[in-house]
């Protein structure tokens, strides 16, 4: 069981790298050669895939898996309001211009 | 239990007068700051010398009377200072914490609220001023207000430190870590010292508006708080009992479900 | 895992509906997210009002250092999580080995944090040059004084490992703090970074 | 020592400096030509100016005076906190109500000789601006009492609750000063009115104010002397 505690931690880890490294081509993609472009589509994105990290580093690292139904549940509100926050402030913030 | 009677003959008498004084005096200055002067929400930091001397002649009245007010009774604020100094004490870490909470809030009282009182009156006695310099006295007013957080920061932070490291369970370790929380705010309003405009100016969205909402739920949990010790307080110096069944005051719903 | 002997709290610890930590420090958690959440909610509503002036101040910055700050960090969180394990397991030693690595790990990602306030501040973006870099210096320096506070409370993890305390649910809970570091800077590094 | 006991040697010396520092005081507020009489908040800004240049020297040397001087009040407060730690008070916090204002009011007033020493400082600068230094310094002079008032009633409520058979001030003390706090409020109204007994230099906000600050330190030095004198109490364990 030990040993397998702490495969997944590695596991946890090597995911939460591969999604910074996602944003890499995400980046690249979005731009217009080095000239920055407005895109919904990635802020979106980059904020679904932080929120996506910030969720397995609370799960995993943190350890909320094991802990009592409470704290999942709270842990899981919290990405949710998270997530409603920013994309409605970024959301209003466009329609209000 | 009636105030006339827990001032009168409670042997907690001392503890609940300055606690009655401590809500008697966050509620005046409420009033003052929001409504009789209304220099809170701050004034605008980009206003032109001419806007200020329109600004100080818009609340002529309401500056002098309610910052006479504060004339009146601002040292009250030295009894949430001295309630807050004995919770210290009545942990069970050094007196150093609590002596140096005490020092730091009595002494920050002159640049903390009494220039801005000061700056106020003098800008609103004489409207026919020099509007450069009514302009001066309008930022000493806010900048000395808003920029000497410092005493905060530092203050919750040893308030933070004694509630953490006590085993007399004065206060919930949650109301440790709030310390924190408040603390880390305090820096925000820092930048109010640099930006005239904008989200950091000393009217902005981040160091006025999220700041005393963080601020004013951590006054009114501390408050709370407070008056919860005094009730289970047993004057002695060991543990602070819990309250008897029946009377038991609320625990935090978070620290109660995450127990259960 | 092997036996848990937790000598600070009553209740004992049962491996599944075991608080990691103790349980105020998640209040901690939930209101520092909260408080940091209103800040990148300013920060996004204003970067919609204005796209085209924070578009142009946000492309100084250098993305690939921003991942590699990222990882790092990441990594330091693996790291303590390594050691709450290894406590867990009474492998002390061990355990310090991975504190000692989320100190050099963080002190890393503070290293490149300077170099990068210090190239921008060198090409003329400040604190006070524009609206985005307001935001920018605002944020990684708030989170900047979080990770300084995190050292400290990595000195207690190294003070608690020693013989005689070792108090298992303060190094928990210390632990907390350090990925809530981490959890703070994977949402900025988003918006400042990636966002558009 | 048993710990129970707090020392109460070198109390006297202290006690005894208050005579030499009250000499001081009075000698630098005759010194200060704007006290007798007291300088009028409708002087216009050319007439302060001045009064600044014409008077330079009394000004700066009276203001140097207060400045290193009006802090020699906190350690006879000290002494007042100190024998509070006598009363029949179940916790300390009415002490460190007192000892929180204590450094505050003679501060407060240390920040009004900062603004007349300034105003004084350059008496070429334009008249409005020493007006300004001069209204800030009289403003904070004047209204910056609010630590003296809640010092008053935190002495009062202090010894009212000081239920024994041999208070360690008798009960009167406690009356007078409530009197005194109210003696001290229509000062802080300063602001509102430039003539009258409530102007800054009105009989009411000057002479009434200053006069029961001085009486207040005159009558708190007898009692506290006479406290003195009396037999260490042991204090109680949370003291």
């Amino acid at each position: 069981m030990e040993t397998s505690a702490k495969k997944r931690l590695l596991v946890a880890w090597v995911v939460v790298v591969a999604i910074t490294v996602i944003y890499l081509w995400i980046d690249r993609s979005a731009d217009d050669r080095r000239v920055l472009v407005g895109s919904v589509a990635v802020t979106v994105a980059a904020i679904g895939l932080a929120l996506v990290k910030f969720r397995i580093i609370l799960r995993e690292f943190m350890d909320v898996r094991h802990a009592p139904r409470a704290l999942c549940v709270l842990t899981d509100l919290l990405v949710v309001v998270i997530a409603v926050a920013l994309l409605s402030a970024y959301f209003v913030g466009r329609a209000v211009t | 239990m009636s105030i006339g009677a827990s001032l009168r003959t409670d042997p907690k008498r001392e503890l609940w007068f300055v606690w009655y004084s401590t809500v008697a005096f966050y509620s005046l200055y409420s009033v003052v700051f929001f409504v009789l002067t209304r220099t809170q929400p701050p004034g605008r930091p980009w206003l032109t010398p001419e806007q200020t001397v329109g600004w100080f002649a818009d609340r002529h009245w309401g500056l002098l009377v309610g910052f006479a007010l504060i004339f009146v009774l601002g040292g009250f604020s030295a009894t949430s200072i001295a309630l807050i100094t004995y919770s210290i004490r009545r942990m069970s870490v050094s007196r150093a914490y609590a002596y140096s909470y005490l020092i730091l809030y009595a002494i920050a009282a002159i640049p903390g609220f009494l220039f801005i009182c000061v700056a106020m009156t003098v800008g609103a006695m004489r409207p026919e001023r020099d509007p450069t310099l009514m302009h001066w006295l309008y930022d000493f007013g806010f900048l000395s207000f808003s920029g000497t957080m410092g005493v905060f920061l530092v203050g919750s932070l040893i308030w933070m430190a004694a509630i953490l490291l006590d085993k007399n369970g004065v206060f919930p370790r949650w109301f440790g870590y709030l310390n924190l929380c408040n603390a880390l705010t305090e820096v925000v309003i820092a930048p109010s010292w640099i930006f005239q405009r904008g989200v950091l100016a000393w009217n902005g969205v981040i160091a006025w508006w999220i700041d005393v909402a963080v601020f004013g739920m951590y006054t009114v949990v501390f408050i709370y708080l407070l008056r919860s010790l005094i009730q289970r307080d047993d004057l002695g110096t060991g543990p602070v009992p819990a309250l008897p069944p029946g009377a038991a005051p609320r625990a935090h719903p978070l620290a109660k479900v995450l127990a259960g | 895992m092997t036996a848990i002997e937790d000598v600070s709290t009553e209740a004992g610890v049962d491996v599944v509906g075991h608080v990691p930590g103790e349980g105020d420090m998640w209040f901690f958690v939930v209101f520092e997210s909260l408080v940091f959440t209103s800040y990148f909610c300013v920060y996004l509503y204003y970067r919609a009002q204005h796209e085209h002036a924070f578009l142009k101040a946000q492309s100084a910055l250098n993305l690939p250092l921003g991942i590699v700050e990222t990882i790092l960090l990441l990594t330091s969180s693996w790291a303590i999580a390594r050691c709450v394990q290894e406590v867990r397991a009474a492998r002390y030693r061990s355990a310090q080995r991975f504190v000692l690595a989320t100190v050099g790990l963080g002190v890393a990602f503070l290293g490149c944090k300077l170099a990068e306030w210090v190239r921008l501040i060198g090409e003329g973006h400040t604190f006070t040059s524009s609206e985005f870099m307001q935001h920018f210096f605002f944020l990684t320096g708030m989170h900047a004084i979080h990770l300084l506070i995190g050292f400290v409370v990595l000195g207690v993890i190294l003070y608690q490992l020693a013989p005689q305390r070792r108090s298992h649910q303060t190094i928990e809970t210390c632990s907390t703090y350090w990925h809530t570091v981490d959890l703070f800077w994977v949402l900025i590094f988003a918006l400042l970074y990636i966002v558009r | 020592m048993d710990g129970s006991r707090v020392s109460r040697s070198g109390e006297r010396a202290i006690f005894w400096t208050l005579p030499a520092v009250a000499v001081v005081w009075i000698a630098a507020f005759f010194l200060f030509p704007g006290f007798v009489p007291p300088m009028s908040p409708k002087a216009s800004a050319a007439e302060v100016a001045a009064f600044y240049r014409d008077h330079l020297s009394r000004v700066r040397y009276s203001m140097i005076l207060f400045n290193w001087f009006c802090v020699a009040l906190i350690p006879i407060l000290m002494l007042l906190v100190e024998r509070m730690r006598g009363m029949a008070h179940r916790t300390p916090v009415l002490r460190y109500c007192v000892i929180g204002v204590a450094g505050a009011a003679p501060i407060a007033f240390l920040t009004s000789t900062v603004f007349w020493l300034i105003a004084a400082f350059r008496p070429e600068r334009s008249p409005a601006l020493t007006q300004m230094c001069n209204d800030l310094a009289w403003i904070t002079f004047t209204c910056g009492v609010p630590f003296l008032i809640a010092l008053c009633v935190f002495v009062a409520v202090a010894i009212a609750y000081d239920d024994q058979p041999r208070p360690v001030f008798p009960r009167w003390v406690a009356r007078f000063n409530l009197v005194i706090a109210i003696a001290l409020v229509p000062a802080c109204f300063a602001g509102l009115t430039l003539d009258g007994p409530f102007a800054w230099n009105g009989f009411v906000s000057f002479w009434v104010k200053n006069v029961a600050i001085a009486v207040w330190i005159v009558v708190m030095a007898v009692v506290l002397r006479q406290a003195m004198d009396r037999e260490p109490v042991v204090v109680g364990a949370a003291a």
